[in-house]
């Protein structure tokens, strides 16, 4: 059993650029304290001692295998994806405790599957009462007797998933026996993935992956790119760093159809408040565009945040920065502002 | 089954042949009506006995463009535009009309005086007094008798008659000018395939789509699909960011998601020209 | 014969539902066997239960079907719109004018409903007309310009109403308007923006050092270049989050919502060089109140904009005019700005100003991320049905919300082992 | 539609993330570099099927900067070559998740439950 971390000390640096929080102690009347202060200070470096390696493939798949790098990536400001869990990487662990080769406690992904597993048999129950209730009708049954039987019914499945709560089972499959090694070790099948945006944060703005930002833009939209090719990066980098530098932790947004989650601190600490949709200042959607995505966000508790990037220099300028490798002033031609779009209730609305 | 035609009012001030206008019904026989024929609209005015909510309203019921066209051009139901409609009606109103709408509204009154009369004697007599009308009690019951306002206009029917709205090209014009200013002209050609196979159909932007469809009347059924805006068949990309919103939405309500796709080149399309698509999520990932 | 009344004496359980009933379900549920409580006629549905899932072919399906639509037709027929003689109010339209007058004006709609003229004729906008009529308040008639007396003025209906609607846009208006005039709210057309600006008495003028700060500050906005660049981290040293955090943030700028009074006004300034003066607001609204003046009305708490989502010539606002309208905006200063910054305004009428005991800097910046500064309400006609949804300005780029351990709760118990920490770690390293 | 890129992406997410079994990579005979992953589920992926059978996924790459190119013509050509009810479409996005969403050729009729 691990030693248990509290989170804020696991999770103690917001960024995976380090201040120099080491310093020595400042002393005033001991002027031999600030000879070694300012040894320290030009002696020390924000820069990590080797940056973290980068693969990328098929143009925009940007992955980082190695574990302690995938960790430090994580646990620094919860950059990227574990492509085989939800977000932090727990692959390894799970795979081993569903093989029975481990004695973990469950994973939070292998509980959800089992609950869904619960939940899809109950379901099933329910239809074939369904079924009954139907051919009841047909005989001519009288309404409220069906109700009655309705009831008792449901009442039965209530007591049934009270008794299943806690029951697990370990399932083993033939290929399983591929993700050993020759020294029957598990294989590290999992990698990180950075969104492309995470992949320029983390080149561009702090030197933390192991890859030239020209080279790394180069493979996203091409060598020469026109503006057309690079705008819908551009808008999203300028709203990720624009979040990402007043402090939120953005992640993607796909599972509630929107472009980023705005966590404070990060999905440990706090669930996602805000879900942004990166637009064009002059965009205009269809409205079933906005009301479905604020309609799930809704069903979330989040706010729906319409984010707007508005280019502020003209086109030519933007491509001249562009190539000649002026991220800085390409990013910096984008001005963002924000809506909040909320449903609005008139009857909650009159006091 | 086959009546009369349902006149359907198109409201759009006078003369507006670049505006659609907005198609309503006024008669609540005529309501009914298009509740059997699978039409459920939407009742937009307020109802007298609760006039402060909005979840129960009354006449008049509002149809989608998409509902009304349909039932123009299958036959069912014909068009009447215009403010010019009322405005003549009343210019041309002979003072012999003027009497017998008066005349009318007296027998109105006359039936509500011997109504309440006969019940008032019912009281009296249980009471066990005489049952002699007071002249206090004859002025109070002048003073309850009720004038209504009517949902439907005797005015329009008459001028609907004199003009013949339904001939054949105004009702042509008409549709034309109600599909060339609706959004999204594929619509309609949705709206006609699902008709088609008996869906009760609502509109369903507050649910995130073009259409909501209930398999059977909406007070007794609930809804299956959120229909999504037509696409073009060939050239428009699904949006799979809209799909996925869509799938979630769906999950919690027992709904699918439907994309419907109209084919381009069919100007005159029938119903074979759109392809459906269900969406919904799959339970993992 | 039954017959329909003015105001009903509601089910205070049945009432409560009904006004939820806009917080829009999954679908569109309705169940006249509840409406039916409330007509006086009493009409007796059965109690049913639940929708089903779609039609399966049984008699008793078809029973309930028939059953429910009884109670929906019955409600509609058995409330007729009207009035008895006694509270006969007339009202005549004129088509010249598209308004319609009251000669006798009486009863409690005048509170919030109509202008009364020098000789005490009550004049209607026709929207007030409309909704008027359908509630049975008043009794539409046609005035006839040629004629003097009213007697041969013939009686209007609803449809007859409906169809001097001058455009589809007016119509759809007039159903928003109804909708909150059923909910209680007082509403208003929105002045055009030229008359609005002369009812624009200031509160508080700005001081002409004020406006110019105001001015200076959207100036510098605009202009500020970033110092930002990739090499910085050679170069400098960062000794806290925070300064890591600063360089950064000066690359992408964003856009600065007004948050005082003098802000507001120093845009306003702005706005009136500019002279814009395309979409502006279809309604001004206030929540109901009985203390309402029609004629010293103050600041509306929300300001509305009607659109029809399905005809060719709507467009859901783009950025540029969600900010444009908000330079328009004239709405109460509480409903603007967040309570912490609103502080100097002076107190609403009739509301004590509460007394608001002084918060953490984390919670109150939640608060305004959460809450926003200007907003104004979309009304989206879809068919009939009304989608309501406020727009707010947000303004993220204003605050910082990177962690301070200072701040934190949950790093505060922490705190004391601070040093301890970070030293575990460069052991650790 | 060319989806070779995200084929191994969605091939080891259900193998390895979903735990399906026999997880295979197919080319399709219809215009374009067009491929579907098959596999078997670990279980009745919903109730209103009659068995545990063969199911077909489509990968579809979500790009956050292009737009899409998955029309309804090419879904239709899908359902055509495959001959099936319905396909997966799996949706991968751009931080490397992978989400699942069940396609219906016609109008097809919410689960009961």
């Amino acid at each position: 059993m691990p030693k248990y971390i509290p989170n804020a000390k696991q999770y103690k640096h917001p960024l995976p650029i380090h201040p120099l929080d080491n310093l020595p102690p400042l002393i005033s009347h001991n002027p031999l304290s600030w000879v070694y202060w300012l040894y320290k200070y030009l002696s020390s470096t924000n820069q990590l001692a080797v940056n973290i390696h980068v693969e990328l493939s098929s143009g925009k798949h940007i992955t980082v295998a190695d574990p302690n790098e995938m960790l430090y990536l994580w646990r620094n400001g919860f950059f990227g994806t574990a492509q085989l869990s939800r977000s932090e990487p727990t692959w390894r662990q799970r795979t081993l405790a569903r093989l029975g080769e481990e004695d973990s406690p469950q994973a939070l992904e292998h509980v959800t599957q089992q609950r869904r597993l619960q939940r899809l048999e109950f379901k099933r129950q329910r239809a074939s009462f369904e079924e009954t209730k139907l051919s009841l009708r047909r005989q001519g049954v009288d309404e409220s007797e069906i109700l009655q039987q309705e009831r008792d019914f449901l009442k039965s499945l209530r007591d049934r998933e009270i008794q299943l709560q806690g029951q697990n089972a370990v399932s083993l499959r033939d290929s399983d026996i591929e993700l050993f090694d020759n020294e029957d070790k598990l294989k590290e099948l999992e990698v990180l993935e950075l969104m492309p945006v995470e992949a320029v944060f983390l080149t561009f703005a702090l030197p933390v992956l192991d890859m030239p930002i020209a080279s790394l833009l180069a493979s996203l939209c091409g060598s020469r790119p026109t503006y057309d090719e690079i705008h819908e990066l551009c808008i999203k980098y300028a709203a990720y760093h624009h979040y990402r530098s007043h402090g939120w932790c953005v992640r993607s947004g796909i599972k509630f159809g929107c472009h980023y989650l705005l966590y404070k601190r990060g999905p440990p600490f706090h669930h996602a408040e805000y879900g942004v949709m990166v637009l064009n200042s002059e965009d205009s959607m269809d409205y079933t565009f906005y009301s479905s995505i604020a309609r799930v966000l809704g069903g979330a508790k989040k706010s729906f945040i319409l984010c707007y990037v508005e280019l502020c220099e003209s086109q030519d300028t933007v491509l001249r920065h562009w190539n000649a490798g002026r991220f800085d002033r390409v990013f910096g031609s984008y001005k963002v502002g924000e809506i909040m779009y909320r449903r609005w209730v008139p009857g909650k609305n009159r006091d | 089954m086959s009546g009369a035609k349902i006149p359907i009012n198109l409201i759009r001030g006078s003369d507006n042949e670049r505006c659609g206008g907005i198609a309503m019904v006024f008669n609540i026989d005529h309501i009914r009506e298009l509740r059997n024929l699978g039409f459920a609209g939407i009742l937009a005015g307020t109802l007298p006995s609760a006039a402060q909510q909005n979840a129960f309203l009354s006449v008049p019921l509002r149809l989608m463009a998409e509902e009304a066209l349909w039932l123009v051009e299958n036959g069912r139901a014909f068009f009447i535009a215009g403010s010019e409609v009322v405005i003549a009606a009343i210019q041309t109103l002979s003072l012999q009309e003027m009497k017998l709408a008066e005349r009318k509204l007296d027998n109105f009154f006359a039936e509500q005086r011997a109504f309440k009369q006969v019940r008032h004697q019912e009281k009296l007599q249980q009471l066990g007094l005489s049952s002699e009308m007071s002249r206090t009690s004859e002025s109070l019951l002048e003073s309850s008798l009720f004038v209504e306002t009517p949902n439907s206009s005797d005015l329009i029917a008459r001028r609907v008659k004199a003009n013949q709205f339904d001939c054949p090209e105004i009702q042509r014009a008409l549709c034309g000018q109600l599909r060339r200013n609706c959004k999204n002209p594929g619509d309609y050609y949705v709206y006609k395939a699902l008709k088609c196979d008996g869906y009760y159909l609502s509109p369903g932007a507050r649910f995130g789509g073009r259409f909501i469809a209930y398999p059977g009347d909406p007070l007794r059924y609930h809804s299956h699909m959120t229909v999504q805006p037509a696409l073009n068949y060939q050239n428009d990309p699904l949006d799979l960011l809209q799909v996925v919103s869509g799938g979630r939405l769906g999950t919690g309500v027992k709904k699918l998601w439907v994309v419907a796709g109209v084919r381009a080149q069919v100007e005159a399309a029938t119903e074979e020209a759109v392809s459906f698509f269900s969406i919904e999520w799959a339970g993992f990932g | 014969m039954s017959v329909g009344v003015i105001e009903v004496v509601e089910d205070s359980a049945v009432r409560s539902a009904l006004v939820d009933s806009d917080a829009e379900g999954d679908e569109l549920s309705q169940d006249w066997s509840h409406i039916a409580k409330l007509s006086k006629s009493q009409v007796v549905v059965p109690k049913r239960g639940e929708k089903d899932y779609g039609p399966d072919g049984t008699d008793a399906q078809e029973l309930l079907l028939y059953k429910a639509r009884k109670a929906m037709f019955d409600s509609l027929s058995d409330a007729a719109r009207g009035t008895v003689i006694k509270n006969l109010t007339h009202a005549f339209y004129v088509p010249e004018l598209h308004s319609a007058f009251v000669p006798k004006p009486k009863g409690s709609f005048m509170h919030t409903i109509g202008k009364v003229d020098r000789k005490g004729v009550c004049w209607l906008t026709f929207h007030e007309l409309v909704y008027l009529a359908e509630r049975g308040t008043i009794t539409p008639y046609f005035k006839h310009s040629e004629r003097q007396d009213h007697d041969l003025d013939p009686s209007l209906s609803i449809e007859d109403l409906y169809m001097l609607f001058k455009s589809p846009q007016e119509a759809d208006e007039f159903a928003v308007y109804a909708h909150l005039k059923r909910l209680g709210f007082i509403v208003m057309n929105s002045q055009p923006r030229q008359e609005m600006t002369h009812r624009e008495v200031p509160k508080a003028i700005p001081s002409l050092f004020q406006s110019f700060r105001s001015l200076a500050r959207r100036q510098f906005d605009i202009f500020r270049t970033p110092t930002y660049h990739p090499l910085q981290f050679h170069l400098m040293r960062y000794t806290s989050s925070g300064q890591i955090y600063d360089a950064l943030s000066k690359l992408i700028p964003h856009y600065v919502a007004p948050k005082t009074i003098q802000d507001l006004q120093g845009e306003k300034l702005l706005t009136l060089k500019e002279g814009d003066s395309s979409r502006s607001f279809t309604f001004d609204v206030w929540k109901p109140q009985g203390s309402f003046k029609k004629k010293a009305p103050g600041w509306p708490d929300f300001q509305v904009l009607v659109v029809n989502k399905n005809t060719k010539d709507y467009k859901f606002p783009t950025y540029s005019e969600m900010k444009l309208l908000f330079k328009n905006l004239n709405t109460k200063v509480d409903s603007l700005v967040p309570e912490s910054l609103s502080g100097k305004t002076p107190p609403e009428k009739g509301k004590a100003q509460r007394q608001s005991k002084p918060v953490a800097p984390h919670v109150e910046q939640q608060r305004r991320l959460k809450k926003g500064y200007r907003s104004f309400i979309l009304a989206l006609m879809d068919d009939g049905l009304i989608s309501f949804v406020r727009l707010t300005e947000s303004d993220f780029g204003s605050e910082k919300v990177w962690f301070d351990p200072k701040r934190s709760p949950i790093i505060k118990s922490n705190s004391r082992n601070k040093r301890k920490t970070s030293s575990d770690r460069s052991a650790g390293k | 539609m060319n989806n070779s890129s995200i084929l191994d992406l969605v091939k080891t997410n259900l193998a390895q993330q979903q735990l399906w079994d026999s997880v295979e990579i197919l080319k399709l005979d219809v215009p374009g570099e067009c491929w579907v992953v098959s596999g078997m589920p670990p279980h009745k992926l919903s109730n209103d099927d009659k068995e545990l059978e063969r199911e077909w996924i489509l990968p579809v790459d979500l790009q956050q900067y292009r737009s899409g190119n998955l029309t309804l013509e090419i879904a239709d050509g899908v359902f055509t070559t495959l001959g099936c009810r319905r396909i997966v479409l799996g949706i991968a996005n751009d931080d490397g998740t992978v989400v699942y969403y069940f396609m219906y050729k016609g109008l097809h009729k919410p689960k009961k439950n």
